[in-house]
């Protein structure tokens, strides 16, 4: 089993789930809780990416874009970071958010349409607010890390991204930025092979990992599907952040097993066999046999973690399902940080406009 | 005259333009195999290959700069960017080449660069996937900007878009691509530049473009109910801007409200109103008022009813207009 | 209170607030050892360390890009743009995020970000040098726009935008750079939001901001020799805006007109406009009038005399608007 | 002599005019009337410079940007193009717009604030219009050459831009572009050290020419003050990107000796050790060295270059000076290719305004 990974990408796992880099796993400085907790992580998110598209189909959430298939690269990337690090998400980070215990149902108004950003308090949470605009949050990750540094304290800076991002001048200009200013920041791309429609060889004609060449700190290739090796090389590239604020760039090779959002129809442009190829790449399955070969896991424990996800996964829906709208006129007052003359008109004019019903409603929602 | 909707007349715009003119391109993001988000090009790379339709790479200042060179090379770009808030990223190029490179020739070459960009809410989407930001490029000197509101229209603006040596933003109200009507498919409707009557009235004046324009036509039927007869203006173009037909009806009913989907500060509303103003003064029965978005981000789905100029809102300004 | 020139005065403001504040970041193109091209940053590098004065590479969308990434860790960005039209590659960053963070966020945070644009014409630049992008940022929700038109507001308005919880965008009329006047070094002028008469006068009101304040003041001073009295309202800060300032004075005088520097479609003077005809129209004796730049991109330097708005030309319109 | 150039530099000239590759001097294909013609082209837009700068000191010009020291750079990458082939310049490509036999005078009235872009008809004359926002006009020539590769002709763009450019979103674009696209086109990065106060290190942390790989297309680091080693890499890249669809980034490495445009003070940044190294490693006087050490050029014929030179410095006066503004109703009938009610009423309204003297000398002029 080589074809399935390019060369100079770091793998501990074979997709059997059998240690190929005995000396890699060794250098991983984790406990067997810790082991475990990987696997855990994977299993909830799993339950938790499901059943949103499940919801969405259910007409409970607007779109939802499926992490299917990317858990280890967003387990293994979030699991290597300190509390105090910055996570700077796209919009398909539920992986990450689970890890950083993020409250899902919050997370997911964003996505049932109740409120942007789906973060409340994201400095407080160090988890920034979804960022749709591809590649635009890059450089907000930048802009913290270089601010973390001025005042001095040993954290660092993570943005997810896709491949699809690496072509937007954002990408670029924070890149740069990163080094040229020493930035202690991780650019995670999350390589799924697709930008939507569009394979990886329209998207650029070098591999993303050697772009880091390009601006002078280094840049690694890891398998996406082997939560090991994402834990090992992002806390590689943290403790590298810290310390000498060497920002590193991490290229995640891994595929989306599912279409880009609830809106789009992947059988249009992912070709069956490479569907196929991937399905039998599976990071959930791979880890699992590696806990199993290890002896680290007993079924008891598995069909512990499978209920939680279950549970998790329900407790989303029973908080999402159904959720009432926001009143819209709080709206008006998180515009400014104080009300000018129009935002009050206007506000004014929409709390006219509310029908009895309406004002009902909502009272009835704030007692 | 096939009945179709707005989107399906839309990708009968492209397919005749491609046809008939062997020098038109057309590109942008998942346009190719998947043949857009919206279905926009649908099997246009199948049918007129990959070096005419093609995939870009995810950067629309790529895709806007490239254009330019397309034209300097005697190509006729067609772009289509995916969503409105994904056009920011090119306004560097629009701005500052799109719209000044002929100028700056002395008029010795064209731009003849189409950018569609589906625009405006009403449809549930995400963050960024509901904007209308047709002031931005309507105060941008140098660009042509319309926006179609019906099916046929549609075909006919966009095609005569693609002739026009000038550079086009091409607006698109993703709320109307599932409209229908019978579709003359020959571009002979209106040319760019004029405003189109698209109901007859005499008590008062809507304005309006892209979405709204429906939502006027509705507020139009709900207030023939009282009574109230209303004209609704259906702009088309923006830029030129057919003041004419504006102020004729006006001096009309001397009575306007504009309608538009995008916040109301410096929005393209306050344009109307002063041209309406400056050139229809002493015909104006009372203020001519506005009935738009809300000068807030554009707010989630759930609420987005509550932000859009619905038919409530507008018969409440119309009311102001009516008994002033 | 020494007199300086704006330009000085914008330095002071500057240095005010890196004084006052250990949080307030200053940094852009050329801002550190050389102080900026117009010198508006002059010897703050020296005085206050590379840390917190810093030379960027040249990239606008990072620019304001790293500006969110800074708010968010606590720190108060205030950033310089080369010039008006180097404004344009970060308006994605400005528009999608700078605007939007606070909102987004259901305001559980803040994004006290200022953005510093040199801008308008009339000091002979090369093209992309004389720009008047206001309304491109007016139009944006979540934003406050301000620009000062004298040294005194120079100082006071910037202290004010860098304390300020918002983002603000500071723009700073180059033609007024060497403008003098005594400058009180403390922020006790008008805040944000607040219009100022510049002149006050009964027969027609003249509503402008930045560098054609000046322009109305010496417009008035020769009207003022054929008995006519202007009143000129300085804008000052263009959202928030002070309507009610703006609507009094055309309730009293009867008659309006903008000017400004930037094109007159979409222009922010459209806004005005529909704010008056909205809120005073049965104080009005005559349609409210524009005189604004043309709808060209702008013209080389030769000839931006014909384009800028001129005391003549400010004078056939209230001629219009005083016999109407 | 190797201290002043980074290995992996390509040279062929040592700065005293001495050839340091022989095989490099013989793979050129260059006749003696080329080697002569690559100096005298040097020297015309030394003069030519120089005289922009005096002029611009006497008023004629609004302001100017020199690119003193920047010759060898701008005439070998120019002399190495076909007459087909697009040039895309930036702010600062006098020397490159000699070699193609622009009109000094056309293009000075940009620099006077007559009219923007200099260039009447640049399809017809392969040069595109002069432009200022920095990187922007790389994407246009990657957009030309697509088209040129899509109409079969054997032809590449070639553009010109700084060092502070590369760290703009419009760089990494336009070079993505390409390497996705194979379009025949060449990146000229003079690299002249500075970006008006900013040095290189502030602008990026990694080698410039090392940057090509981020697009999958290679990249090569010239002395920049050796003109005929900027000719052979531009011969080389021109060839193949005309020839197989490849692009080529191509590092100049030069020095602006002047400021950043006549506005500019440099002495509040350049170092003064720095300019004094500089001033010794002058193109001009390295190329002509060369060519007297090979025989190639006596006292006379430099002579008669020397008085061509003055006599073209003559006529961008002659053609420049005292000429005046525009008819600025024109201006109105440029915005579109018809004239909108809006433009024809403010051309009315010009019209109007124009005194009675403006009017009788725009009449005088038209006649
Ligand atoms: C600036 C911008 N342009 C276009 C889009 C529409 N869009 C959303 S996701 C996407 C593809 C992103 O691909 P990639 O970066 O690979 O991330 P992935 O979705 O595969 O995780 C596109 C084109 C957008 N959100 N932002
Ligand atoms: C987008 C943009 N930002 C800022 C400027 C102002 N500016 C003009 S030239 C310049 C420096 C360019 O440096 P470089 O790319 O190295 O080229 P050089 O001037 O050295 O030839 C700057 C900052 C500009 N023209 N465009
Ligand atoms: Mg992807
Ligand atoms: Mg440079």
């Amino acid at each position: 089993m080589t074809t399935d990974a390019a060369p100079d990408t770091v793998r501990i796992l074979d997709p059997d789930g059998s240690v190929v880099d005995r000396e890699g796993r060794e250098a991983i400085d984790l406990k067997d809780e810790d082991l475990r907790a990987l696997y855990r992580y994977m299993a909830l998110t799993r339950q938790v990416d499901v059943e949103c598209t499940a919801l969405q189909r259910q007409g409970e959430l607007a779109v939802y874009p499926p992490l299917l298939g990317q858990e280890a690269a967003q387990i293994g990337s979030a699991y290597a970071l300190g509390e105090e690090d910055f996570v700077f998400p796209s919009y398909r980070e539920v992986g990450v958010a689970v890890v950083r215990g993020i409250d899902l149902v919050e997370y997911m108004h964003f996505h049932r349409g109740t409120r942007h950003g789906g973060i409340e308090d994201p400095v407080g949470k160090r988890f920034a607010e979804i960022s749709v605009p591809v590649s635009s949050q890059i450089l907000h990750a930048v802009g913290w890390a270089m601010g973390a540094k001025k005042d001095g304290r040993p954290v660092c800076a993570i943005v997810y991204f896709g491949d699809g991002a690496t072509s937007q001048g954002d990408f670029h200009e924070g890149c740069n930025f990163a080094g040229v200013f020493g930035a202690p920041v991780i650019f995670l791309c999350q390589n799924n092979g697709w930008a939507i429609s569009v394979p990886l060889e329209r998207q650029t004609a070098a591999p993303i990992w050697r772009k880091a060449e390009s601006y002078g700190f280094p840049g690694v290739r890891v398998d996406g599907n082997d939560v090991l090796a994402t834990y090992r090389v992002t806390r590689e590239a943290a403790e590298r952040a810290r310390a000498e604020g060497i920002p590193t760039l991490i290229e995640a090779v891994t595929y989306r097993m599912g279409p880009h959002s609830t809106a789009d129809d992947r059988s249009r442009y992912q070709p069956k066999e490479e569907i196929d190829r991937w399905e039998r790449l599976d990071p959930l399955a791979r880890y699992r046999a590696f806990l199993e070969n290890e002896g680290l896991v007993e079924q008891p424990w598995l069909e512990e973690v499978e209920r939680e996800g279950k549970e998790l996964a329900a407790e989303v829906r029973r908080g999402i399902a159904g959720a009432p709208p926001r009143d819209v006129r709080e709206m008006f007052d998180w515009v400014f940080s104080d009300v000018p003359p129009v935002l009050q008109r206007q506000k004014d004019e929409v709390t006219e406009l509310m029908t009895e019903e309406e004002h009902k409603e909502q009272e009835d929602r704030d007692a | 005259m096939p009945e179709v909707t707005m989107a399906q007349a839309l990708n009968h715009g492209l397919r005749f333009a491609l046809e008939n003119d062997e020098r038109v391109l057309v590109f942008g993001e998942d346009i190719g195999k998947l043949g857009g988000v919206f279905r926009i090009t649908d099997r246009l790379q199948a049918d007129f290959g990959d070096e005419r339709v093609f995939d870009t790479p995810l950067a629309e200042s790529g895709i806007l700069g490239i254009s330019v060179g397309l034209a300097l090379a005697g190509w006729k770009p067609v772009s289509e960017i995916q969503f409105d808030a994904f056009s920011y990223p090119a306004l560097d190029q629009v701005i500052s080449h799109v719209g000044k490179y002929r100028f700056r020739s002395a008029a010795t070459l064209s731009m003849p660069i189409v950018m569609r960009i589906p625009c405006g809410g009403g449809i549930g989407a995400a963050e960024h996937h509901s904007e209308s930001p047709e002031t931005y490029y309507a105060h941008t000197s140098g660009l042509k900007v319309v926006i179609p509101s019906t099916p046929a229209d549609a075909f006919n603006l966009l095609v005569r878009s693609i002739r026009d040596p000038d550079p086009v933003i091409f607006l698109e109200p993703k709320s109307r691509y599932w409209s229908k009507e019978d579709v003359d498919l020959e571009p002979n409707g209106l040319p760019i530049g004029r405003a189109r009557i698209a109901r007859e009235g005499r008590h008062a004046t809507l304005v309006a473009w892209g979405g709204m324009v429906a939502r006027c036509l509705e507020t139009a039927r709900a207030a023939e109910e009282d009574g109230v007869d209303l004209e609704v203006v259906d702009l088309r173009s923006l830029v030129p801007l057919d003041v004419e037909t504006v102020v004729d009806s006006a001096r009309k009913t001397g009575r306007v409200v504009v309608v538009h989907e995008a916040p109301m500060t410096a929005g393209f509303g306050a344009e109307v109103v002063a041209r309406v103003v400056e050139d229809a003064f002493d015909s104006l029965e009372a203020p001519v008022l506005r009935v738009t978005g809300y000068d807030l981000p554009y707010p989630p789905a759930t609420v987005e009813e509550h932000y859009l100029p619905s038919v409530d809102r507008i018969l409440v300004a119309l009311e102001r207009v009516l008994n002033f």
